[in-house]
């Protein structure tokens, strides 16, 4: 209880927790549960954009496509690694991950129909990650804060080469107009959902906020996604696809329409569009590259025991 | 024009182009997060290098054509990779096997670049050879670490090799096109460099206790744009967008 | 022109051009020669459908269409396909359980539209019916023959109708432009066969020593263009040529 | 001795050979290689044109090129049982196809590079197939006699449907009449390769004659090959890729020059441009397809059982 007092007055106080100091086992659990799922987030999230990699209809939208989906690896590589100084392994957290018992973004449940999603991912999926990122620059976990602070400089560059790519395409053919449409079309809803449920089904919010493992509400994030993600639509001539999007002068913010929270519910629990894909897609990938992972470490090995007898 | 530069730069590019391709399908498909990782930094190299060759190739020609233009509206005959590159990836092992045998090869021809009488030409060797060095040490790694792993490894190594030893001759060949460039000190004897290839090469598969197999027959013919099977599919793919929508920019 | 027709045709034709396709695939890679060969004849039956639905929906439209022109120059998009069809062939038990369960709706529907007021529709299906009581016929006894096989076989064939079964309800739901046609006399409610489908299916699980899982969420959004992944780099490569060359016949 | 005699005198009366007749076991070996043989190129000739079907240019032209590739597996299916006849399995003789020690012609050892190859197999392959095989409809071992005859038929319709495609592609655009040229270019010469060795190279060809399953040499086939096809070439307005081929009024017959034997042997030996595809392609459906055939057979055998019992 001490121990807890003086931990709770450290994360008042805006210090960082570091891997070696106590924290109480809800925290550790609940950071390693909220960071697992965010780098599965990124892992998983190549997928999507993978998808458009071999069929990237320039070289120099090719290389920046590779070089973002390099990035979301090396955000997950980070994060695997700042979770695995709250005592689980990676092996641990992709194990989880493949028998469906930690979740990611739902977001990375829906398909990429059309070349225009790509720009929609960076604009929308990489405008919403930061909203809910920024803020944990400042979280109380130490490792986490450290790795958000670059994730959340690459970010922010995703989301402006996104919004370029989006503006290209407004800009060209009607066939590309059409596409980037149809792209927030179908990005507009799932990218709200990522701020997850609304706060009064959100139970842990309180207690998260009090620990610093997150500083803003759901619903105040998502309103401040669509308070600055609608001028950008205006900016590209795009229609928002909702009839009740309407600037409110009294709130300050814009109304929109409720969210389909029973769709949202579903793909949680895995039914998204494509989500057995997504895990077939990655445990495809795991497994046939067991016979590599067992080949390094019997080389390690080795060569090791070599390098000891020398 | 200089229709025999122009000629060697699409050589040269597109053996960039059609790699990058081929490591763009290993997309979150990698054994582990850090070979993902290493696999993108190796195709963002390869699009570069292929961007710069295929741009000046363009320039070369004098018709208006961009390096997209050239990489997205070329059919299969036209392009001039080599055989190699344009194989498919099949497992870890074939990858790494492919690319050890290109990126020594592609070094050491590099390596003699820098030294071309074109100095434009000179000045892209030069940023991609130290690129190249980096992609040579890496597969080189990773033949000796597979070949001296667990027992499957070395299996499928030792067969990634005997699958692609094949394609090695045609990298060293050299046609008329070439023979005039040589003589004009832009391009290079890529002969001059094959005994370097074969110690360097030797060296690495020996320590991954492996053994070269040549094989008697060597396939060729992709340079004069006679390729296998495969390419015509990875184009369909890969062009898909340009040529449904000839009018548009992306 | 009979929007709602046209609409109407274009789904049965896509259907069976989209399945035909995966099954060329299987080309020269089935288990055994015997099943190559009706893995064909399958696909025979498929492709001679779709061209005459295909050309039927470009008569109806009107505006110069073939089944060609419907087939090679219509984007991911506008096809009309359930998504069950354009999904990979997995294994040989995937590409089983995908066809029982098509096969099965499809008969059971075209029986129905044997009595169409549209007579050429009718037509269509009287001849279509016979060729997929035979595909439902030969998928039934591999999924029996694979559920109550080995106990590996037994596995895949569970996946396979696993993996497919939240495509099922797609093919039964009826939009507007259905329901139009089903008020006209000319479409067939597919709910009226669902009985039928499910009490079919059930047998042949049954026999196989297998079951059904339904999923909650079933996937829906071929029929009014929204695929899934696969649909467009199936098309990128069925369409190749004619997009390459749109001046050219073959 | 005596039964040699009788056998060799039916055989030259042109009396057919049945299964349960006495039979010298080098006719019976030579046999099972001929059929064997022709069997495996039935079966990996449906690879090069296979590579085409996803991306056949109109729903007319994939039908027929479906139903070709299906005419293919059923001959070689007939070819097989006939073989059976003769005493050896099925699976021993795919055993040897896939080990190496069993041949298959070497034409399907090239690679098909565009759509025109398709037209030029029918035209040229089938072409040369038929020559080698109309005699063979009259070879003295009943069983392969009378495969022969329906695989005939079917040829002849196939190279038909062949040479019509080529007409299409030469009267069509000028990509479409180059991709036919270049399709003749390459094919050209493998076609004549399909007679195999010269005559003087040709050791068994005297006996196999005698034993009628031979009945003509391969050099007076290829000679009936050229001067079967050179028109059909001029026809179709494409050039024959051989400076050296005219028309020579003495002989009646089209000369042409020497043909590349060394590229010949090594295709033989599997060193064809696509050789290790082809068998490794073989290999894998023949190995992804073993849980199917051991499903198969498990569901036989308990269900025959299970007939027995009732």
């Amino acid at each position: 209880p001490q121990q807890l007092a003086r931990f709770e007055a450290r994360v008042a106080a805006d210090d960082f927790i570091e891997p070696n100091d106590w924290m109480p086992e809800t925290y550790r659990k609940t950071l390693v549960r909220q960071m697992s799922q965010h780098a599965h987030s990124e892992i998983v999230g190549m997928l999507p954009e993978g998808n458009w990699l071999t069929r990237a209809p320039s070289l120099s939208r090719k290389a920046i496509l590779l070089a973002k989906i390099q990035d979301e690896a090396g955000h997950g590589l980070y994060l695997y690694c700042a979770a695995e100084t709250l005592g689980v392994s990676r092996e641990q957290m992709i194990d989880a991950l493949h028998d469906g018992s930690a979740k990611y973004s739902t977001i990375f449940n829906y398909p990429t129909l059309n070349w225009a999603d790509i720009g929609a991912i960076g604009w929308l999926v990489d405008g919403a990650a930061i909203m809910n990122q920024v803020p944990l620059q400042r979280t109380s976990y130490g490792p986490y804060a450290r790795a958000m602070v670059r994730i959340c400089k690459e970010e922010s560059f995703h989301q402006r080469q996104g919004f370029e790519l989006m503006m290209h395409m407004v800009n060209g053919t009607p066939d590309q107009r059409e596409m980037a449409q149809d792209a927030l079309n179908r990005f507009w809803w799932p990218s709200l959902m990522m701020f997850g449920p609304p706060d009064d089904k959100s139970p842990n919010t309180e207690r998260s906020m009090r620990w610093r493992i997150k500083r803003d509400t759901n619903d105040d994030l998502r309103q401040k996604f669509v308070d600055a993600t609608v001028p950008q639509a205006e900016l590209l001539g795009l229609t928002v696809p909702d009839p009740n999007l309407r600037w409110n002068e009294e709130r300050g913010h814009y109304d929109f329409s409720p969210i389909d929270w029973e769709e949202f519910y579903a793909v949680v629990r895995g039914e998204g569009p494509v989500a057995q894909e997504r895990m077939q897609a990655r445990r495809k990938a795991w497994d046939d590259g067991a016979w590599v992972r067992e080949a390094a470490a019997s080389y390690e090995t080795k060569h090791a025991s070599a390098r000891i007898a020398a | 024009m200089d229709k025999a530069l122009f000629e060697y730069l699409l050589r040269l590019g597109d053996d960039s182009l059609v790699l990058a391709q081929r490591l763009c399908e290993w997309s979150s498909r990698a054994p582990t997060l850090e070979v993902d990782l290493s696999l993108s930094n190796l195709g963002l190299d390869l699009v570069g290098q292929a961007q710069l060759l295929l741009g000046y190739a363009g320039e070369v020609e004098g018709q208006g054509r961009d390096e997209d233009r050239l990489a997205y509206h070329r059919d299969a005959e036209e392009y001039r990779n080599c055989l190699l590159v344009e194989q498919p990836n099949g497992d870890f092992a074939q990858t790494m096997a492919r690319h050890f045998l290109f990126s020594i090869y592609r070094e050491l021809l590099l390596d003699e670049l820098v030294g071309s009488s074109d100095t434009r030409l000179a000045e892209i060797a030069a940023k991609a050879v130290k690129e190249t060095r980096y992609h040579a040490e890496l597969a080189s790694d990773w033949v000796i670490r597979l070949g001296d792993g667990t027992e499957e490894s070395h299996r499928r190594m030792q067969d990634g090799l005997d699958w692609f030893w094949r394609f090695v001759d045609e990298m060293f060949a050299v046609d008329e096109v070439e023979r005039v460039l040589i003589e004009r000190g832009i391009a290079v004897d890529p002969a001059v460099t094959r005994e370097a290839f074969d110690a360097r090469v030797t060296q690495v598969v020996k320590s991954a206790t492996l053994e070269v197999k040549p094989s008697t027959w060597p396939q060729t013919g992709g340079r004069q744009g006679n390729h296998t099977e495969h390419l015509s599919t990875m184009l369909a793919e890969m062009q898909v967008l340009p040529r449904r929508y000839p009018e548009a920019t992306w």
